[in-house]
C-alpha cells in the first residue's frame, strides 16, 4: 500500500466535510446517507491501516526541519481505528438525532472536519504538523459547541477555546524548548531525560495533553458543554475523541519523548493530578442533578484513572491508563448516546423530572446499563479490569495514596451511576413526561454496539490487551518486565480486586442510605453526601465556579489588561495628548509675554543682543 | 546685460505713477510684470557665461568716458538675482488681482519695483558703502509699503520697523566707516586685501560684531527679531511675500555672508557664534510660531525660525552646509513667498486671518488649500518636496561637522514646525466647512495662478533636486566657499 | 521585461498614476474608480511578475546617480518582493472594498489620489536601497496616511489625524538623524555598500524612534487607535495592511540585512517588541470601541513580528516575514468586517451592538475566520506566523519572552472573541442587512485567504524562505 | 567740544524719548530731532557724507512722513484732521528742505572728502569719478522716499475726493 494512504487519511474526511457542508440544507437523507456511508468508509480503512503497521510519508512543507511527515505504527493505527469506530458510531447516531437540526450542514462539516484533524494529529510525525492538527481542533470544537444554540453556547465554546488554547499555547511552549534542546522536530528521533528545561518541557507539553483530555484543572468547559452543546458532541468530543487524543499524546510523551521514571518527580505530578482529578470530579459529578452535567463530570473523573495509570510509569499501571483509554471511550460514548437518546424522547435530562423509563425505552436502559456498570468497575466488564490495572500500578509505586484515591473515586463513581440509573430508567414513572416510546434504530443502535463492545471487551480482555496495547509498550519498558497482563485481568480473588468490591459495595450502601432520606427519591440519593459540613461549603463555592480557574483566570486577565491600559498606555497617550502640548504652550506663552509690542522692549533686546555679540566675539578672540 | 537689473526696474517705477494717470490698472501690471519676467529670463540667460568663467565683471562706460559704476556677478549673486526675479515675479502676477480693492497700483508697482532694483543692486555691488546705499534703498521701499494699507496697525508696525531698521542701519554704517578708516578703501577686492595684510583683531572683531547685529536685524535673527512679527504681516500679502521671501534674504542674510565670507573671512570662532544665534532663532521662533492665531503672525515667526536654518547652514562654514543654507534660503523664499501668498488669498476670500474663525476651506477653495499644503510642507521638510532637502542638506552637514547638538535641535525644530504648518491646515482648510463660509468662492486668477506657481516650483524642485542643485546651488556654494579669494580674483 | 523595468514600473505607476486621479474625477465618476482600480490592480500584477525572481534567489541593484551621493538605488530581492506583492495586493482589494465603501462621500478625488500615492510611496519604500529614499517614501506615505486620517474632517478628527502626523513625523526625522549619523560614519547613504557595517547603539536608538513610531509599537503607538476616525478602508490599509509593516520592514532591511547592531541593543528591542505586545492586548481588552480594539490588537501584533525580527534565528525571521501576510491579510480582513458593520449599523462601540450574524452572517463568517487567523489557530494562516516566531524565540534562549508572548495569545483570543461575541452574537439590538457585494466580497476573500494561506502555507513560506537566507546570509 | 557735548546729550535724550514715548506721534517727533542732532554729530566729526544720509533721509523724510501718516490715522483707521497737523507739515517740510540744501551746498563745494586715495579732490569729484554708483542708489532713495510720499498719502487724497 502506498504511503500517500496516509494524505488520503486525512484528505478524504476534509473533503467528505466540505461536500457535506455545500449540501443544501432542504435536502433530506442525502446528507445522512453520506456521512454514514464515508464514516463506514474511514472504519474500514482505519481497519485496513492496522493490519499496515508500519508507513510513512514525508515531505517538504515549510522548511527548517518542519515537514509534513506522516507516521503510521501500532499505537498510532490503533488510536486511528477508534477513531473511526466512534466517529461512525455517531454518525449513525446522529443521522437520526440531529436530523432537524437547523444548522445541520454545518455539524456535519465540522464532525468530518475533526475527523479530519484527529487523524492527522494522529499520524503527525513532526511537532509542528501535530500542533497544527491538535490546535485546529479547537476550531471545531468551538463551532460544534455553539450548535447547541442556547444562550450560552458562545459563552461556553468561547471558554473551551481559550482552555484548549492555553492548554495548546504551553505545548507550544513545550515543543519550541524541546526544539531547542534537541534540535530535531521528527518525533521519533526525540528522547530525551526530562532533567532542567527538558523538564520544563515535559510539564508544558503534559499540559497540553491532559488539557485536551479534559484532566483537573483544564476540564471546566465539559460540564458547562454538557448543557450547552448537542448531545452528539459530548459524546464525540468529550467522551471519546479528546480522550483518545489527549492519552494517546501523553502516552507518547512519557514513553517516547521522555525517558520517564517511575517515582520521579515528573511521574508523581502526573500521579498526583490524575488523583486529584479523579477525586474532585466524582465528587462534583455525585451531586449533580442534570443527567448529562452528571456524565460530564465523570468524563473528567475517569480521566483520572487514565492519567494516574499512565503517571504511575510501570508497564502495568500505563497499559491500565491506555486500556482505560478506550474502555472509557467507549462506555462513556454510550452513557452520553443513551442520555441523548432520553433527550430525543423526552426533551429533557434533568433527573427530576425523569424516572421509570426502562420499561418504555428497554434498550436504551440496557445499553445505558452495561455502560454505566462498566464505568463503576463491575466485574466482568472492561472498566473493572482497566481500573485494576491502575489500582495495581498505583500501589507498585509505592505510594498507596494514589491507590486510596482512585479506589475512593470508585466507589463515588457507582454511587452516582446509581443515582442515575435509578433517577432515569428505574424506580417509579415519572409523571412529569407523557408516554413515549423507544428511539429509533439509529439511535439505540450504537449504544448498543457499545454496551456490547464494553461486554467484549472485559471478558476477552485478552484482546485488546494483546492486540492493541501490548505492542505499545514492546520495547519502551525495562527488559525482563512482564508485558502479559491478562493473567490477573479479571481475577477477583486478590487483595486489590477485593477492595475494589468492597468500594462497590460501600456505595450501594451509600445510595440506599440516601434514597431512603431522601424520601424514596433517587435523584436525591447523593444529598447526605451533598450536605456534609466542609463539602457543602465547598460545593457551594464551586457552584459559584469559585474553583474555576477558568472564572478566575478570566477576571484575572480583565484586570491586568486594566492594569495596563490605566497605568501604562493611557499615560503614555497623556504625554502626547496634554504634556508635549501643555509644555508647548507654556514656552510658547512666556515667550508670548515678552513680545509685549513696546518699542523700547524690543530695542533693549537689539542692543542687548549686539552687546552680548560684541561680549562674546571679544571673548573668543582672547 | 547685467545692469539690467538694476536700471529696468528703477526706470519702470519712475515712470508708473505718471503712467498711473493714463491707465489705471492695465498698463501698470503689464509693465511691471513685463519687467520682472525680462530679469527672470535674463537671469536664466547668465547662467551659462557664469558657468564657464565663473564671474562677470562689467564697467558702465556713458557717453564713451568710463565712469566708475562697476558690477560683479558670480555664482552667489547669479543665484540671489534668480532667487529674487522668480519670486517677485510670482508676487507681482498675484498683485495683479489682490491689488484691486487697495487701489493706487501704479503707486504700489513703483514701490515695488524700487525695492527689487535695489535688491538687485544690492547683490550686484562690489564694494561696502553702496552695499549699505541699496540697504537703505530697499528698506525705505518697504517700510512705505509695509504701511502701504495706510491703517494704524500697519503704521505702527511699519513705525517699529522703520525705528529699529535704523538702528540697525546706523551700526552697519559705523562698521563700514570704520573698516573704512582702516583700509582706506570701500570695495570688497580692496578691503579683503588690506584687511588680510592689518593686525586689528580687536577692531575688526567689534566691526563684525556691529555686521552681525545689523544685517542679522534685517535677517531678524533672534534677538533682533522683534520688528519682523509686526512688519510682515502688516504688509498687503504680496508685500509680506517680498519681505519674508527675499528681503530679509538680501539685506540680511546675502549682505551678511558675502561681507563675512568674501571680505573678512569666517574664522571658526565666528561661525560658532552664528551657529548658536542660528539654532536660537529656529528654537524660538518655532515656538512662538506655535502661539499663534493670526496666520501672517505664524508665517512670520516661521520666517524667523527659517531664517534660522538657514544661517545655522551657511555658519557651518563646510561646503556642504553652505550648499544646504543657500537651498534651504530658495527653498523658504518660494515657499514662504507662496505661503504668505496664499493667506492674501484666505485673506481675500473670508476677509479674516484669523485661524479660530476660519475652518474647513479645504472643501471650497481646493487650489488655496492645496498650494498652500505644498507649501507648508515644504517649510516643514516633508518629502519629496523641496525644503526637505536642503534640511536634509543642513543637517547631514551638522553631523558631518560633528556638529551633534545642533543636528538634534534642528530635527525637533523640525517638528514643531510641522505642527503650526497642521495647525493652519487643520483650523483653515482641513475640517468640516463652517457655516460661515459656505458660500466663499476660490481666488481670482492670477492670485491663483501666482499659487499654483510657487507650489509647482516645491514640488517640482524636490522632485528634480539634482539638477536644480548643479545649475544653481552648487556654483553659489562654490563661490561662498572660496571665502576671500572669490573676491580676490575679481581682479578689480 | 527585466526585473528593474518592472519595479520602475511598480512604483511609478501608482505614483504618476495618483496625478490623475483627479482629473479622472474631474471628468466622471466611473472614470476615476475605474482608473484607480486600474492603477492599483496593474500595481499588482507586475509586482506579481517579480515572483520569478524571487524564487532564483539573487538580488538585483539598480541605481541612478543623483547629486551630493543621494542616490536613487532599487534593491530587488526576495525580501523587497515579497513586501510589494503583500501590500500592492491588499492595497488593490481596499481600493476594490472602497468602491462601495466610499460611495456617498464627499472628497472622492483625495481619497484615491492618496491611496494611490500611499501604495505608490509604499512600492518605492520597499525596493528603495538608499536611506534618504527610504526616509522620503516614508514621509510621503506619512502625508497620504495624515489626509486619510483626517478624511471626514471632523474637528477631532483631524486632531488625530495632526496626531498621527506629528508622532510618525517626529519619528521619522529622529530616525533621519539617526540615519546620518550612520553616513557620518560610512560616508555614503547606499544600503548596498553598507552591509555588515557595526553602527553604534545611538544610531539603533534614533532608527527605532522611526520603526517603532511608524509600526506603532509602544510607547509611540497611541496616535494609532486614534487613527481610527479614518475610514475603515484606510484604517484597514494603515493599521492592518501597509503602514505598520513599514516600521518592520525597515528593522528587516537595516538591522537584519544590512547593519550589526549592538547585541544589547538586541535585547532591549526583544523585551519592548514583548511588552508592546502585551500592552496593547491588554488595552485592546479595555476598549469598547470597534476599531480602536482592532487598532490595539494590531499594535499587539506587530509586537510579534518586531519579536520574531529582533530574536533573528532563521525560523523567527521567517515567522516575522510570514507575520506580514498574515496579519495583513486578517487584520484587513477584520478592519472591513468592522467597516461593514460600522457602515451598516452607524455606531462604533460594541456595546450598542449585537445579534448582527443573524443579519449579515457572511461578514460574521468572515470576520470570525481572520480573528481566529489572529489569534493564531490552525489551520488559518495565523497559526504558522505566530507558531514560528515563538519557536524561534526559544532557539534564541528567550524562554520567559516566549512564556509572555505565549500568554499575550492567550489574551488575544480573549478580547478578540469578545468583540466578536458583543458585535455578533446575542439578542439583535439594530438589524442592518449586509452591505453591497463588493464590500462584503472582499471581507469574505480576504477570510478565505486566510484559510488558504494556511492550508496551503508552503507556497508562501518558499517565498518567506528565500527572503530569509538572503537575510541570514547577511547575518553570518 | 561743548556744543559736541550737547549735541550729543540731545542726541540721547532725544532717543531716549523717542523709545519711551508711547504716543507715536512725539515718538516719532523725538526721533527726528535725535536724527538731526546725530546728523549734525556726523558733520562735526568730518564725515559729512553720512550726515548728509542721516539728515535728509532719516531724519527728514522718512520720520516726517511717518508723523504725519500716523498723526493723520485714527485706531479705526478714520481720518483726522487737526490743526497741528496743518502747521506740522509745512513746518517739517520746510525744515527739512532748508537743512538739506546748505549740507549739500557746503558739501558739494568745500569739503575734500574720502582723503585717501589716488585722487583726493572735492566732494563732486569723488561722487561723480569715484562712486558714481551710490548715485544711483541716492537717485533709488529719492525716488522710493517720493513714491512713499505719493503711496502713503493717497489715501488722504482719496478722501478729498470723496
Amino acid at each position: 500500500m502506498s504511503s500517500t494512504i496516509l494524505l488520503w487519511t486525512i484528505l478524504f474526511p476534509a473533503v467528505v466535510a466540505i461536500i457535506l457542508f455545500l449540501i443544501p440544507g432542504r435536502i433530506k437523507f442525502l446528507r445522512e446517507i453520506i456521512a454514514v456511508l464515508a464514516s463506514g468508509a474511514l472504519f474500514y480503512l482505519g481497519f485496513l491501516l492496522f493490519s499496515q503497521k508500519n508507513l510513512s510519508l514525508v515531505s517538504d512543507w515549510l522548511g527548517m526541519g518542519i515537514n509534513f511527515d506522516l507516521r503510521l505504527y501500532h499505537f498510532s493505527a490503533f488510536i486511528l481505528l477508534a477513531l473511526a469506530g466512534f466517529l461512525f458510531l455517531i454518525c449513525l447516531y446522529s443521522a437520526v438525532k440531529m436530523q432537524n437540526h437547523p444548522r445541520i450542514r454545518e455539524y456535519y462539516g465540522y464532525l468530518f472536519l475533526a475527523a479530519s484533524f484527529s487523524f492527522g494529529a494522529v499520524l503527525a510525525n513532526n511537532f509542528i504538523l501535530l500542533i497544527f492538527f491538535w490546535e485546529a481542533l479547537l476550531i471545531t470544537t468551538y463551532a460544534l459547541i455553539t450548535l447547541g444554540l442556547k444562550a450560552t453556547s458562545h459563552r461556553t465554546a468561547v471558554k473551551s477555546l481559550i482552555i484548549g488554547g492555553f492548554c495548546d499555547f504551553s505545548m507550544i511552549m513545550g515543543i519550541g524548548l524541546l526544539w531547542a534542546s534537541t534540535g530535531t522536530l521528527a518525533m521519533d528521533k526525540i528522547q530525551v531525560e526530562p532533567h532542567g528545561l527538558a523538564a520544563a518541557a515535559f510539564i508544558l507539553m503534559m499540559i497540553g495533553a491532559i488539557g485536551k483530555a479534559g484532566a483537573m484543572p483544564f476540564h471546566t468547559w465539559i460540564p458547562d458543554a454538557a448543557l450547552d452543546a448537542p448531545v452528539s458532541f459530548m459524546a464525540f468530543m468529550p467522551a471519546s475523541f479528546e480522550k483518545l487524543l489527549g492519552i494517546y499524546l501523553l502516552a507518547r510523551i512519557t514513553l517516547d519523548f521522555f525517558t520517564l521514571r517511575a517515582g520521579s518527580t515528573l511521574a508523581i505530578i502526573l500521579m498526583i493530578i490524575g488523583a486529584a482529578t479523579i477525586v474532585l470530579a466524582v465528587f462534583m459529578a455525585l451531586i449533580q442533578k442534570d443527567f448529562k452535567k452528571l456524565l460530564s463530570f465523570h468524563a473528567v473523573s475517569q480521566v483520572g484513572y487514565m492519567v494516574l495509570g499512565i503517571g504511575t510509569a510501570i508497564p502495568i499501571g500505563i497499559a491500565g491508563g491506555i486500556f482505560h483509554m478506550i474502555n472509557h471511550a467507549m462506555y462513556k460514548c454510550g452513557l452520553f448516546l443513551s442520555s441523548g437518546s432520553v433527550e430525543h424522547r423526552t426533551g429533557t435530562t434533568e433527573l427530576k423530572k425523569l424516572g421509570g423509563l426502562a420499561r418504555e425505552m428497554p434498550w436504551t436502559a440496557l445499553g445505558f446499563s452495561v455502560c454505566a456498570l462498566a464505568i463503576s468497575g463491575v466485574w466482568p466488564l472492561n472498566g473493572f479490569v482497566s481500573k485494576e490495572m491502575v489500582f495495581h500500578g498505583a500501589l507498585e509505586t509505592g505510594y498507596p495514596i494514589f491507590a486510596i484515591a482512585a479506589w475512593v473515586g470508585a466507589i463515588f463513581t457507582f454511587a452516582s451511576f446509581l443515582k442515575a440509573g435509578h433517577s432515569v430508567f428505574f424506580g417509579p414513572r415519572s409523571t412529569e413526561i407523557p408516554k413515549t416510546k423507544e428511539s429509533e434504530a439509529p439511535i439505540v443502535l450504537p449504544i448498543l454496539i457499545l454496551a456490547v463492545l464494553c461486554i467484549t471487551f472485559g471478558v476477552y480482555n485478552k484482546l485488546p490487551l494483546q492486540t492493541f496495547i501490548q505492542p505499545i509498550l514492546e520495547g519502551k519498558v525495562e527488559a525482563g518486565v512482564p508485558l502479559d497482563f491478562t493473567s490477573h485481568a479479571l481475577d477477583l480473588f486478590n487483595p486489590v480486586a477485593g477492595v475494589s468490591i468492597l468500594c462497590l459495595i460501600i456505595a450501594l450502601g451509600l445510595h440506599f442510605y440516601g434514597w431512603n432520606r431522601g424520601g424514596r427519591k433517587a435523584y436525591l440519593a447523593s444529598e447526605p453526601i451533598h450536605n456534609l459540613p466542609v463539602l457543602r461549603q465547598l460545593y457551594d463555592l464551586s457552584e459559584a465556579r469559585f474553583f474555576d480557574l477558568y472564572e478566575q483566570g478570566v477576571k484575572f486577565l480583565q484586570w491586568l489588561s486594566k492594569v495596563l491600559f490605566r497605568f501604562i498606555d493611557r499615560p503614555i497617550d497623556y504625554i502626547y495628548e496634554k504634556v508635549v502640548v501643555s509644555i508647548g504652550r507654556t514656552f510658547t506663552g512666556l515667550l508670548q509675554k515678552a513680545h509685549n509690542g513696546q518699542y523700547a522692549n524690543y530695542l533693549a533686546w537689539t542692543i542687548g543682543g549686539l552687546v552680548a555679540v560684541v561680549w562674546i566675539i571679544l571673548e573668543l578672540l582672547k | 546685460m547685467v545692469f539690467s537689473f538694476i536700471v529696468i526696474p528703477l526706470l519702470v517705477a519712475a515712470f508708473l505713477p505718471l503712467i498711473g494717470k493714463i491707465s489705471k490698472k492695465l498698463l501698470p501690471d503689464v509693465l511691471t510684470n513685463a519687467a520682472l519676467a525680462f530679469l527672470l529670463f535674463n537671469s536664466i540667460l547668465l547662467v551659462k557665461p557664469i558657468f564657464t568663467n565663473g564671474f562677470i565683471i562689467q564697467n558702465l562706460s556713458w557717453l564713451g568716458e568710463k565712469v566708475n559704476l562697476q558690477i560683479a556677478l558670480d555664482g552667489f549673486s547669479l543665484f540671489m538675482l534668480f532667487t529674487i526675479s522668480l519670486v517677485s515675479l510670482c508676487v507681482s502676477l498675484f498683485s495683479i488681482d489682490y491689488l484691486e480693492h487697495y487701489g493706487h497700483k501704479a503707486n504700489f508697482y513703483a514701490l515695488f519695483l524700487v525695492m527689487i532694483a535695489a535688491m538687485n543692486g544690492l547683490v550686484l555691488v562690489p564694494d561696502l558703502f553702496s552695499v549699505y546705499l541699496f540697504m537703505e534703498v530697499a528698506a525705505v521701499a518697504s517700510y512705505a509699503l509695509v504701511a502701504f494699507g495706510l491703517g494704524s496697525d500697519e503704521l505702527e508696525a511699519s513705525y517699529k520697523y522703520l525705528m529699529l531698521s535704523v538702528v540697525a542701519s546706523a551700526f552697519v554704517l559705523l562698521s563700514i566707516t570704520v573698516i573704512f578708516g582702516l583700509t582706506g578703501n570701500l570695495s570688497f577686492q580692496a578691503v579683503a586685501q588690506g584687511l588680510q595684510d592689518l593686525n586689528a583683531r580687536i577692531v575688526l572683531g567689534v566691526c563684525v560684531a556691529f555686521f552681525i547685529m545689523g544685517f542679522g536685524l534685517k535677517a531678524a535673527l533672534i534677538p533682533f527679531h522683534a520688528w519682523l512679527p509686526d512688519a510682515h504681516p502688516s504688509a498687503p500679502a504680496p508685500i509680506s511675500a517680498m519681505l519674508s521671501g527675499l528681503l530679509i534674504k538680501v539685506s540680511g542674510i546675502y549682505a551678511l555672508f558675502r561681507i563675512l565670507y568674501s571680505v573678512i573671512g569666517l574664522s571658526p570662532a565666528l561661525s560658532r557664534l552664528l551657529m548658536a544665534l542660528g539654532i536660537i532663532s529656529v528654537l524660538v521662533a518655532a515656538l512662538l510660531a506655535l502661539g499663534q492665531k493670526d496666520i501672517k503672525r505664524m508665517l512670520a515667526y516661521s520666517s524667523i525660525s527659517q531664517v534660522g536654518y538657514i544661517v545655522l547652514g551657511l555658519a557651518l562654514g563646510t561646503p556642504l552646509g553652505i550648499a544646504g543654507g543657500l537651498f534651504h534660503l530658495f527653498n523658504h523664499a518660494t515657499a514662504k513667498g507662496l505661503l504668505f501668498l496664499n493667506s492674501g488669498s484666505i485673506q481675500h476670500i473670508t476677509g479674516t486671518r484669523n485661524l479660530d474663525e476660519l475652518g474647513g476651506l479645504g472643501k471650497k477653495v481646493p487650489i488655496t488649500s492645496g498650494t498652500n499644503l505644498v507649501g507648508a510642507l515644504s517649510i516643514a521638510g516633508v518629502p519629496p518636496l523641496a525644503g526637505f532637502w536642503s534640511k536634509l542638506i543642513i543637517i547631514i552637514a551638522l553631523v558631518q561637522a560633528k556638529a551633534f547638538g545642533y543636528a538634534l535641535v534642528a530635527i525637533l525644530a523640525s517638528i514643531l514646525t510641522l505642527w503650526y504648518y497642521l495647525l493652519i491646515q487643520r483650523k483653515a482648510f482641513f475640517g468640516q466647512v463652517r457655516e460661515k463660509w459656505q458660500q466663499v468662492r476660490e481666488a481670482p486668477f492670477w492670485m491663483s495662478a501666482a499659487n499654483i506657481i510657487l507650489a509647482l516650483i516645491c514640488l517640482l524642485v524636490g522632485i528634480f533636486f539634482t539638477p536644480v542643485y548643479k545649475t544653481w546651488i552648487s556654483p553659489a556654494a562654490e563661490a561662498l566657499a572660496r571665502g576671500i579669494h572669490q573676491v580676490l580674483m575679481w581682479g578689480l | 521585461m527585466k526585473p528593474e523595468t518592472i519595479t520602475l514600473l511598480v512604483i511609478f505607476i501608482p505614483l504618476l498614476g495618483a496625478l490623475l486621479v483627479p482629473l479622472a474625477g474631474a471628468i466622471s465618476f466611473k472614470l476615476r474608480s475605474g482608473w484607480s482600480v486600474l492603477v492599483g490592480g496593474l500595481t499588482t500584477c507586475l509586482s506579481l511578475t517579480l515572483i520569478p525572481q524571487a524564487m532564483k534567489g539573487g538580488e538585483i541593484i539598480w541605481s541612478k546617480g543623483l547629486a551630493l551621493g543621494l542616490d536613487l538605488v532599487l534593491v530587488i530581492d526576495p525580501l523587497s518582493i515579497f513586501m510589494s506583492i503583500i501590500s500592492s495586493f491588499i492595497g488593490f482589494l481596499i481600493i476594490v472594498y472602497s468602491l462601495g465603501y466610499m460611495h456617498h462621500e464627499d472628497h472622492q478625488n483625495e481619497y484615491y489620489l492618496m491611496v494611490t500615492v500611499f501604495i505608490g510611496s509604499m512600492m518605492g519604500l520597499v525596493f528603495s536601497g538608499n536611506l534618504v529614499f527610504m526616509y522620503l517614501f516614508w514621509e510621503m506615505i506619512a502625508i497620504a496616511c495624515w489626509r486619510l486620517i483626517g478624511f471626514y474632517r471632523q474637528k477631532d478628527y483631524v486632531i488625530k489625524a495632526d496626531k498621527a502626523f506629528l508622532v510618525t513625523f517626529g519619528g521619522a526625522v529622529v530616525m533621519l538623524l539617526g540615519f546620518i549619523l550612520i553616513y557620518g560614519q560610512t560616508g555614503t547613504f547606499n544600503l548596498v555598500d553598507m552591509r555588515g557595517v557595526a553602527i553604534s547603539g545611538t544610531a539603533v536608538l534614533l532608527i527605532l524612534f522611526g520603526m517603532f513610531s511608524k509600526s506603532a509599537t509602544v510607547p509611540l503607538h497611541t496616535w494609532l487607535p486614534d487613527a481610527g476616525v479614518a475610514p475603515t478602508t484606510v484604517t484597514a490599509l494603515l493599521h492592518a495592511a501597509v503602514l505598520v509593516k513599514i516600521g518592520v520592514y525597515a528593522y528587516a532591511r537595516l538591522f537584519l540585512y544590512t547593519f550589526n547592531i549592538p547585541a544589547d541593543w538586541q535585547q532591549g528591542i526583544i523585551i519592548l517588541a514583548v511588552l508592546s505586545s502585551l500592552i496593547a492586548a491588554g488595552a485592546a481588552t479595555v476598549e469598547n470601541d470597534f476599531k480602536r480594539i482592532l487598532a490595539y490588537s494590531t499594535v499587539s501584533q506587530i509586537g510579534y513580528i518586531f519579536l520574531g525580527l529582533s530574536v533573528a534565528t532563521p525560523t523567527a525571521i521567517s515567522g516575522a516575514l510570514l507575520y506580514i501576510l498574515m496579519h495583513g491579510l486578517a487584520k484587513a480582513g477584520l478592519f472591513l468586517c468592522a467597516g461593514i458593520v460600522i457602515h451598516a449599523t452607524h455606531k462604533r462601540d460594541i456595546r450598542e451592538m449585537g445579534g448582527l450574524i443573524k443579519t449579515m452572517p457572511i461578514t460574521a463568517i468572515s470576520f470570525l475566520l481572520c480573528a481566529f487567523s489572529v489569534i493564531g489557530l490552525p489551520p488559518l494562516g495565523g497559526f504558522f506566523s505566530k507558531l514560528l516566531v515563538i519557536l524561534g524565540t526559544l532557539q534564541a534562549d528567550q524562554i520567559w519572552v516566549a512564556a509572555l508572548a505565549l500568554f499575550t495569545a492567550v489574551l488575544t483570543m480573549f478580547y478578540l472573541l469578545r468583540v466578536f461575541a458583543m458585535v455578533f452574537l446575542g439578542e439583535l439590538k439594530t438589524a442592518a442587512p449586509e452591505k453591497t457585494p463588493s464590500m462584503v466580497g472582499v471581507v469574505a476573500s480576504l477570510a478565505v485567504l486566510s484559510v488558504l494561506a494556511g492550508l496551503l502555507v508552503s507556497y508562501p513560506m518558499k517565498l518567506v524562505q528565500m527572503a530569509t537566507t538572503h537575510i541570514s546570509w547577511w547575518l553570518r | 567740544m561743548a556744543i559736541q557735548i550737547i549735541l550729543l546729550c540731545g542726541l540721547i535724550i532725544f532717543s531716549v524719548l523717542a523709545i519711551l514715548l508711547k504716543d507715536l506721534i512725539k515718538a516719532a517727533l523725538s526721533l527726528a530731532v535725535a536724527s538731526l542732532f546725530l546728523g549734525i554729530i556726523f558733520f562735526l566729526l568730518a564725515a559729512p557724507y553720512a550726515g548728509v544720509f542721516e539728515i535728509s533721509v532719516v531724519a527728514g523724510l522718512i520720520t516726517v512722513l511717518f508723523v504725519l501718516t500716523i498723526a493723520l490715522t485714527k485706531k479705526d483707521g478714520e481720518v483726522k484732521e487737526s490743526r497741528i497737523v496743518h502747521l506740522a507739515f509745512p513746518i517739517f517740510f520746510i525744515l527739512f528742505i532748508v537743512i538739506d540744501g546748505l549740507v549739500m551746498k557746503s558739501l558739494l563745494q568745500k569739503i575734500p572728502v574720502l582723503p585717501i586715495g589716488p585722487e583726493a579732490g572735492t566732494f563732486g569729484e569723488v561722487l561723480w569719478k569715484q562712486r558714481t554708483f551710490d548715485l544711483v542708489a541716492q537717485i533709488g532713495i529719492i525716488l522710493a522716499g517720493v513714491l512713499a510720499v505719493l503711496a502713503l498719502f493717497r489715501k488722504k487724497e482719496e478722501d478729498k475726493d470723496e
